[in-house]
C-alpha cells in the first residue's frame, strides 16, 4: 500500500530536507568576527528556544481548550507539547551552557536569562512529574491544564528578561520592535532555516506523541474493559481453627 | 417522582482491580434500604460513589436527578449527608465551632448550631474540643451536622457503631424523618436485626456486586 | 439553598485561621525556623557586617518564600480524608475555599513577614527605607504566596503522591515575587524606578488568582 | 493467683476536669468483663489507664502484678492487647508489613505473620497497603496482631464494630482463649446483647465513676 | 518475652525507611526545596560569582541544618495517637525507638546532604578539598542532626507544648554543628588545622545521643 507508506514517511522526508538545508546554510554562513566558528552553536540554541515557546505556548492553548471543552484530545495536545517542549528547553540550556564556558569563561551564571530559562524548564518538569502522579485520566487532565496555563506566563518573562535586566546574555536581536539587527543576510537564513527545520521536527513529533497517547489510552480502556480481579474476592471469611487450635 | 437514586451496570476500578462491578440499583422516595456485605465487600465505595465522592469507571448513574458523570453532580453535593467509619471533624475546633463552619457553609443559620447540638445531647459540651471528645460524641455531632442541614439523601456507614442505646434511638428518628420527608436513606450495617427492623428492603453486596 | 460566596469565604478563613492558631504551627514552628535561617546564616558565612547588610534583604526574601510555602503544604497535608469528604458534602464552592485558604495563608504570612523582618533588620542592619513602598511589597508578596501555594496544595491533595509536589510546583514560580520584592527594595535604595517590579508583582499575583478561581470548579474532579 | 488488673479508687483527670473519679475494680485471670456505659462515660480512657497509657491521677492500681504509678509499667506493656475505636495501622505499609513491624518488635518470629492473617481471612490481601483497605480488613489486621503476639490481657474498645458476622465469631474466639489461658478481656461495647453471650460479668461506667 | 535492643532498632529503621519511601516526603520536598533555596538565594542578593563562592559553604550547611530538622520534626507530627498506642503495647523500648528514628533520619539525610551538596557544588563552583575529611563532615553531621532532630520529635509527641520547644531545643544545640561543619571546609581550604573543630562535632553528636538515650525512657511519661 503505497499511500500508507508515504503517509508514514512524510515526517521523515520533511525533516531530512529541512534539516539539509538548515545544515548546509548553517556552514555555509560567516563566522563571527569576535566568536568565530562558535557562533554557530547559534543555529541551534536560538531555534531551540523559540520552538520551547511555541511548544508551550501549544500546552497553553491545549489547557485551555482542555478546561473548556473537557475532551482529552485537548489534553493530550497539551501533554505532547510540554514533553517536546521540555527536550527543547534542555537542549537551549545545555547548548548554551556549551557556549558560556568559551566566551564568558563559566557553565552557569546568575543572568536573569539564564535564570528564568531554568525555572521555565523546572516548572514543565513539574508539569510532566504532576501528570504521573495522578491515575485517573481527567483528575489528572484538570489539575495539570491549571499549570499550563500557569506556567505560560514565564514565556513573557524570560524572553523580555534580556530588556529588563541587562547584564550578560545576548539581548534580543531578531525578534524586537525596530526590526532585526542583523547585518549578514546569510546569518539571518541560515537562522531561518534552523527554526523552520526545528519547527518541522516538532510538527513531526507531535504528531507521533499524539499518536502514542491515544494508543494507551485505548489500551488503559482495553484494560479496563477486560476481567480484572476484584478487590474485594481476595479477603475470605477467618478460619476459626486455624490461629485458634484449641476450640 | 421518579427514583432519588439509580444505578446501571456502574463499575469502579482503583489501580489493576475493580472495587465494584455490574452494580444495578434503585433507591426511590422514602425508602430506607439496609445494606450488608463481608469486609472489603465496597460497601463503603458504593457509598462514596453515590455520593459523587468516587467517579464511576463503567455504567451509568443518577443520584437526586443529577447524572453521576456530568459536571453538575457537584451542585446536589448539598443535599447528601454521609457518616463515615472515621468522624471528620476538625479535632482543633470545638464541637460547636465545628458545626458553625458546617452551618456556615451550607447556608444554614448559625442559630440552628446550639438546637442540634442540644438534640443529640450534647448541649454541655459545645465547647470542648472534638479531638478530646470521646468517639461517641464525635459521632453524635457528625449527626447533629445532619440534622442541622437538612438532607435529601443521607448515607450511613454503620451508623450504629460507637453510639450508646440513646442515641441510636436518635439516629432511627433522624433516618425516619428524612424518609418521612420524601428523601431515602441506605444504612451501611454488619447488625442485620437491627437494621432489618428499620429498613424497608435490604440488598447485599459481595465481591463487588450486587445480590 | 447554598450560602453565598462571601460568607462561605468568611467561613474557610475563621476555620483556618482558628485551628492554626490552636495547633499553633506557624508561631511556634515556622516563625521560630524562619529567624533561626537568619540567626545561623553569619554564622555559617562569617560575620562581616557589611557583606550581612549586603545579602541581609536577598536572605530575608528567600527564606519568607521557603517557608511561606512549607505554610500551604503542611496545611494540605493534615487534612484527613475524611475531613475533606464531610467538607465536599456541604457544599463548599471549590472557588469560594480556594480564595477562602488563600486569604487566611496571606494573613499568616503576613504576620511571619513582619516577625522575621524585624529579626532581618535588628540580625542584618538592614535600613528601612521607603516605607509605603516597602509595606505595599510585603502585602503583595503575601497575598501572592498564599494564592500560589494554595493553588499548589490544591492540585496535588488527595493524589497517591500527596503533598510531594508543591515545592517543586511553587518554588520556581514563586521566583517572578522574589525577583520583584528584592528589585523594588534595590530599586528604593539606589533611587532607581520600582514601578516595573511592582507590575511585575501585581501581575504574577493576578494572574495566580485569576488562573485559581477560574480552575477551581473545573479541577475538582474527585 | 491474684488478680490481673486491681484498681482502687482511681481518678484520672484531664486539664481542670476529672474523667475518671473513685474506680474501683478487680479482674481475675480468666475473666471476661463487659464495661458498658453512656458516650463520654470515660470507657475508653480507663481502658488506656489499664494499658498503662494515661496515668491515674488518684488512687493505686496494679495491672499484671505491676504498680500503675511504678516505672516498671513499661515492662509490662508488650503483654497488654489493644484495640481502639480508630485503627492503628500505617496507611503506607502494606497489612503484611505492618504484621512484620509488630512481630519484630515484640520478638515473635515473622514466620507468624502469614499464619496470623491467615486466621482472619486476610490471606489474599497481605501486600495490601493498610490505607487503602477497608476499615473491617483493618481490624481484622489488628486481631491478627494480637493473635499473633500472645497476650495475657486484651482490651477491646467496641470489637464488634466494623466486622462481619464471620469475623465476629472469631474475636469471640480469640477473648475465649486468651481467657482460657489464664489471662483476662475487657469488653467494652454498646451492644449488651452479644456481650452478655460471652462476658463473665459486666459492670457499667457512668459519668466516671463504675457502679 | 521482649525482643533484643538491635532487632527492635532494626525493625525501626526498616519501618521508617519504608513510610519515607511510600511517601516520598525526603526525595520530592526536602531535596527540591534544599536545591532551590540554593538556587534562589543568588537571584535576590545579586549576581556576583566571587561572593557566591564565598558564602556557597556557609548557605549549604545552614540549608542541610533546617531540612535535616524538619525532616524529623514532620515525621513526628504525621504519627496519629492510635499508631503511638499500638506501637507503645509493642513493648517497644523508647531507647531502641530513638536510635531507630534517628538512624532512618540520618540515612536520609546522608542522602539529602549529597544530592544538595552536588547542586551547591554546581551552582556556587564551590572547589572540593580534602575529601575524606568531607566524607567524615558529612556523616557526623547527618548523625549529629538525625540524633538531634529526633530528640526534638519526641518532645513534640510527647507533650502538647512541645512543639514550641523544639526550635528553641534545636537552635543552641545545632550552632555548634554548624561552626564545626563550615570550621572543617574553611580548614582545609586555608591549610589550618581541623582537629578541634572535628572534636566539637563528634562531642556534640554523643552528647546529644547520651541525653536522647538516657532520657528516652523517663520521656515516655504517657
Ligand atoms: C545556559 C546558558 C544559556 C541559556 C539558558 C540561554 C537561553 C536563551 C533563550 C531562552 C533564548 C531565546 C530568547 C528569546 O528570543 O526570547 C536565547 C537566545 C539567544 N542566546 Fe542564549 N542562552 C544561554 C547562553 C548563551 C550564550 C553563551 C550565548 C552567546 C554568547 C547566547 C546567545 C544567544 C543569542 C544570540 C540569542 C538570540 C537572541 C535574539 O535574537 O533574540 N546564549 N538564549
Ligand atoms: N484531654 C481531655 N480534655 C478534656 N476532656 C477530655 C480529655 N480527654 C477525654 N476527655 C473527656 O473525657 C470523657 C471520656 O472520654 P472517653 O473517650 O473515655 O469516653 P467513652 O466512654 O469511651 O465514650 P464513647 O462511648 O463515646 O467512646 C469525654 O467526655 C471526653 O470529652
Ligand atoms: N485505592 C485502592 N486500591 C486498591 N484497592 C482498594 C482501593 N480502595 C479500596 N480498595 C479495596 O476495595 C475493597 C472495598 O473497600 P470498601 O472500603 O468499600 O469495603 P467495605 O465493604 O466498606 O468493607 P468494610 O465492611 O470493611 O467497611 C477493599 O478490598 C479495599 O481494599
Ligand atoms: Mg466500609
Ligand atoms: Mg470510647
Amino acid at each position: 500500500m503505497p499511500s500508507e507508506i508515504r503517509s508514514r514517511s512524510w515526517p521523515w522526508v520533511a525533516i531530512g530536507v529541512s534539516v539539509a538545508v538548515a545544515l548546509s546554510l548553517a556552514i555555509v554562513s560567516p563566522a563571527d568576527t569576535v566568536q568565530g566558528e562558535l557562533v554557530r552553536i547559534m543555529y541551534v540554541h536560538v531555534p531551540a528556544a523559540w520552538l520551547a515557546y511555541l511548544a508551550f505556548t501549544v500546552t497553553l492553548v491545549g489547557s485551555g481548550g482542555y478546561l473548556v471543552t473537557r475532551r482529552l484530545s485537548w489534553d493530550r495536545v497539551a501533554a505532547s507539547s510540554a514533553e517536546i517542549g521540555v527536550y527543547f528547553t534542555g537542549l537551549a540550556i545545555g547548548l548554551g551552557m556549551i557556549w558560556a564556558k568559551p566566551t564568558w569563561g563559566v557553565w552557569w551564571t546568575w543572568d536573569a536569562r539564564l535564570t528564568l530559562t531554568a525555572v521555565m524548564f523546572f516548572v514543565y518538569v513539574g508539569y510532566l512529574a504532576l501528570r504521573n502522579t495522578a491515575d485517573d485520566s481527567r483528575v489528572r487532565a484538570g489539575r495539570s491544564a491549571v499549570l499550563g496555563i500557569l506556567g505560560a506566563a514565564l514565556i513573557p518573562l524570560v524572553h523580555f528578561s534580556v530588556v529588563w535586566w541587562r547584564t550578560l546574555h545576548q539581548p534580543a536581536s531578531l525578534l524586537r520592535p525596530d526590526g532585526p539587527a542583523i547585518e549578514d543576510p546569510l546569518i539571518l537564513w541560515a537562522l531561518l532555516a534552523g527554526v523552520v527545520a526545528f519547527t518541522v521536527i516538532y510538527v513531526a513529533l507531535m504528531v507521533k506523541r499524539i499518536e502514542l497517547h491515544q494508543v494507551a489510552d485505548s489500551i488503559r480502556d482495553f484494560e479496563r474493559s477486560a476481567d480484572r480481579p476484584v478487590a474485594g474476592a481476595s479477603v475470605t471469611a477467618p478460619q476459626l481453627g486455624g490461629g485458634l487450635g484449641d476450640e | 417522582m421518579s427514583f432519588v437514586i439509580e444505578l446501571h451496570d456502574i463499575g469502579v476500578d482503583a489501580g489493576s482491580m475493580s472495587i465494584l462491578r455490574g452494580v444495578d440499583l434503585e433507591v426511590g422516595p422514602g425508602e430506607i434500604l439496609g445494606l450488608f456485605g463481608p469486609n472489603g465487600a465496597g460497601k463503603t465505595t458504593l457509598l462514596r460513589l453515590v455520593a459523587t465522592l468516587v467517579r464511576p469507571s463503567a455504567g451509568t448513574g443518577s443520584v437526586l436527578g443529577t447524572d453521576l458523570s456530568s459536571q453538575q453532580r457537584y451542585a446536589i453535593r448539598r443535599r447528601i449527608g454521609m457518616i463515615g467509619h472515621v468522624p471528620g471533624l476538625y479535632p482543633e475546633l470545638t464541637l460547636g465551632e465545628n458545626l458553625e463552619f458546617a452551618a456556615r457553609v451550607a447556608g444554614v443559620s448559625r442559630d440552628e448550631v446550639g438546637s442540634a447540638l442540644a438534640a443529640v445531647g450534647l448541649a454541655g459540651v459545645i465547647d470542648r474540643e472534638a479531638g478530646v471528645s470521646s468517639h461517641g460524641m464525635q459521632r453524635r455531632a457528625e449527626f447533629a451536622r445532619e440534622l442541622m442541614i437538612d438532607r435529601d439523601l443521607l448515607l450511613l456507614d454503620e451508623p450504629h457503631s460507637a453510639l450508646d442505646q440513646d442515641a441510636v434511638e436518635l439516629v432511627n428518628a433522624l433516618v425516619k424523618k428524612i424518609a418521612a420527608e420524601g428523601g431515602a436513606v441506605i444504612l451501611v450495617s454488619h447488625d442485620r436485626e437491627r437494621v432489618a427492623r428499620i429498613a424497608d428492603r435490604t440488598v447485599e453486596l459481595t465481591e463487588g456486586t450486587l445480590e | 439553598m447554598n450560602a453565598g460566596f462571601r460568607s462561605q469565604v468568611a467561613a474557610v478563613v475563621e476555620r483556618d485561621l482558628r485551628r492554626e492558631r490552636r495547633r499553633g504551627d506557624v508561631v511556634w514552628v515556622t516563625i521560630p525556623f524562619g529567624a533561626m535561617a537568619l540567626f545561623l546564616l553569619p554564622l555559617a558565612i562569617g560575620v562581616d557586617t557589611q557583606l550581612l547588610q549586603r545579602i541581609g534583604p536577598g536572605m530575608y526574601w528567600v527564606v519568607v518564600m521557603l517557608f511561606g510555602v512549607l505554610v500551604s503544604v503542611g496545611r494540605a497535608s493534615i487534612e484527613t480524608g475524611a475531613q475533606r469528604d464531610a467538607v465536599s458534602l456541604l457544599g463548599l464552592d471549590p472557588a469560594a475555599a480556594y480564595v477562602g485558604r488563600s486569604m487566611s495563608a496571606a494573613g499568616l504570612l503576613l504576620v511571619y513577614e513582619i516577625v522575621v523582618g524585624v529579626v532581618a533588620v535588628v540580625l542584618y542592619n538592614i535600613e528601612v527605607i521607603g516605607f509605603p513602598w516597602l509595606v505595599l511589597t510585603l502585602v503583595i508578596t503575601a497575598v501572592g504566596l498564599g494564592l500560589l501555594g494554595s493553588l499548589a496544595a490544591s492540585l496535588v491533595s488527595s493524589s497517591s503522591a500527596g503533598s510531594a509536589l508543591v515545592p517543586l510546583l511553587v518554588a520556581p514560580l514563586s521566583v517572578p515575587l522574589l525577583l520583584g520584592a528584592t528589585q523594588v527594595y534595590e530599586g528604593l535604595r539606589l533611587g532607581r524606578s520600582i514601578l516595573p517590579w511592582m507590575l511585575l508583582m501585581v501581575v504574577v499575583m493576578l494572574v495566580t488568582a485569576i488562573v485559581g478561581v477560574g480552575t477551581a470548579r473545573p479541577l475538582q474532579e474527585t
